[in-house]
């Protein structure tokens, strides 16, 4: 039999162990003898009380206990958790890529294009970031929404407009896919050459 | 092949076997060795292979390894591998390789020796003490290695939640992802020859969607202030051209009552959202 | 300016927080401050004292510090982390004694030793854990790759170096045949029954 203390020690370690938030319910199930929730739960918060002056503190969330950095030393531990860049798939990525080239485009149209169909996760997450919205529907059978992208788009990108984003000319040439060179070097009338901007 | 298997062992001490069957080891091995044939299979399982076997032989009698009847133990081998094929156990080729490399040492201890010890003539078993020696070693440190305690296994890392105050971090992307984006698309679609969109397109294209943006509320625009003529001829030949292209693609409608009325632009079937 | 306690409290949340051992020259970098290496291990060290009584230690390895749970308190924490990573067969864990003991070595230097032919499932499986990989290829025909053990092998297994490593067995005094053999009739050097693990 456990001594209450030695069931802190347990959760304690069980909860800094743990990949996610752990209810009573399941932190009871270390224990072979019936201890109550009540227990449990006063332990919690004794174990709570103990770390209150650490960088760490016990939280509950809604899917149970857990042990989470305080906000306050975040400056810290950010300069060796050096937050890897979150990426976009390829599926995303190219699917944002045929709307800004392309747009207005149905999903349809993305599909030609990528091969492969785009699935709502890929359109969802580039509408929650505002980059994409529907402009209107194609009128042909099933009504087909339009994506285009929008000004937070551009915001977000330092575009000042569409026609700042690359040639695909020269995208394609770079591939030497395309057999006969443009007929005259291309004066991109309304827009200087530096306009391209430079990524930061 | 129904009558019980008996090997004879002739073996003073049991040492320590790393046998088991149905999860029982093999602690007391009798002296004339018999196995149940059902269990036989599992028996030889526990072998990893010629060497380990040998092992097993030489430890289990006992036998110094410096010092190995090379006859005695070509002949307990030769049974065991005997009891294999007998039992159509599949026997993996190293132990028929073993088998030759144990007589073929055996008749050259048949050679009459050098008459001085420490001669250039090396002793035949030499090269196969080496060898169980090293992989007596590597037997034993993997147990060694499997009983230290294992990230997963006998232990856990600690690796709490780290609480962010910043706003939700988003995915950075800039031109640069987009042109490669493209690129994957041409380097797969080799699609160079349909798609060949200019900057002027690009730019037709833009007005397309900002057009339809405009006439989003389903009501009907003038063309002329769709044109933006105020803007310079640039955007109004895009303008048109992207006025045209929508027509085109029965995105819009476009009604003129009698020649020289005014012209009226409304999305094709505007529906009010 | 923070003081030592203040210093101790956030390399105990960077710690807690971290999901692979910190060298000593990574936690140095969350202070603006210059705070030598000797402070540093020192903190630490009063740190892993103040965890001593608990259900998680602060253990050193190749990698640096890490804080994990107890092997005495697993019992109780495999209840609710019910996956735990199978036990590898003598197959593979002979291969890995084989490369972690004699690296860098090729696939047949350890079917020399074993005597047998190694699976390709076998390496595969130690490559998979991410316990040994190629760091070249010999040069002889065929270029066979060259297996050694990783960082993460020794993090794992809590060494901090390869020294650490359980001393290989001396089975026999000497392997010169030309010499005199032992006198004493050699003692079985079989290990003790308990040195064996027991299969779960």
């Amino acid at each position: 039999m456990l001594s209450p203390s030695e069931v802190k020690t347990v959760l304690e370690a069980a909860l800094l162990a743990a990949q996610q938030p752990l209810p009573i319910s399941e932190l009871k199930k270390m224990f072979d003898e019936e201890i109550g929730a009540d227990t449990v739960r006063r332990l919690l918060e004794e174990l709570r009380e103990a770390w209150k002056e650490r960088g760490v503190e016990l939280a509950v969330t809604a899917g149970g206990w857990r042990f989470q950095t305080r906000p306050s030393f975040q400056k810290y531990l950010e300069r060796i958790n050096p937050e890897r860049p979150l990426r976009y798939s390829r599926a995303v990525l190219e699917t944002l890529a045929i709307i800004a080239y392309r747009q207005p485009v149905t999903r349809g149209d993305i599909e030609d294009i990528r091969g492969v169909t785009v699935s709502t996760e890929v359109i969802k997450r580039l509408e929650e970031r505002g980059w994409i919205d529907v402009i209107g529907h194609k009128e042909v059978p099933g009504r087909p929404a339009l994506y285009a992208t929008t000004k937070t788009f551009l915001d977000d990108l330092g575009l000042r407009s569409l026609q700042e984003l690359p040639p695909l000319e020269e995208i394609a040439q770079t591939l030497d896919l395309t057999q006969t060179p443009p007929p005259a070097p291309q004066p991109a009338p309304d827009e200087p050459a530096t306009a391209q901007p430079s990524p930061a | 092949m129904s009558e019980p298997v008996q090997l004879t062992i002739r073996t003073p001490a049991a040492p320590a076997l790393n046998a088991k069957v149905r999860g029982e080891p093999f602690t007391d091995l009798p002296l004339d060795l018999y196995i149940p044939p059902d269990a036989l299979e599992v028996f030889f399982e526990t072998f990893e292979g010629p060497l380990d076997l040998l092992l097993y032989l030489i430890r289990k009698a006992n036998i110094d390894i410096l010092d190995i009847p090379m006859a005695r133990l070509t002949e307990q081998y030769m049974e065991y591998v005997e009891v294999m094929r007998t039992k159509n156990l599949e026997l993996a080729a190293e132990y028929l390789v073993m088998a030759a490399m144990l007589m073929e040492i055996k008749s050259r201890m048949l050679l009459p020796q050098p008459a001085m010890p420490g001669e250039e003539e090396e002793d035949p078993r030499a090269e196969l003490v080496r060898r169980l020696l090293e992989y007596e070693k590597m037997k034993l440190a993997a147990q060694k290695l499997d009983a230290l305690p294992q990230l997963g296994r006998d232990f856990l890392p600690v690796e709490v939640w780290i609480e962010q105050t910043l706003a939700q971090r988003l995915p950075r992307v800039d031109v640069v992802d987009l042109q490669e984006a493209w690129r994957a698309l041409l380097v797969r679609a080799k699609m160079s020859q349909h798609h060949r969109v200019t900057r002027e397109e690009l730019s037709v294209r833009e007005h397309m969607s900002l057009i339809l943006r405009r006439l989003r509320g389903g009501g009907f625009a003038e063309f002329g202030d769709l044109l933006e003529p105020t803007r310079g001829v640039p955007v109004l030949i895009v303008n048109f051209l992207a006025v045209l292209e929508l027509a085109r693609e029965s995105l819009l409608e476009v009604t003129q009552s009698e020649p020289y009325a005014p012209i009226y632009v409304k999305l094709a079937h505007a529906q009010p959202e």
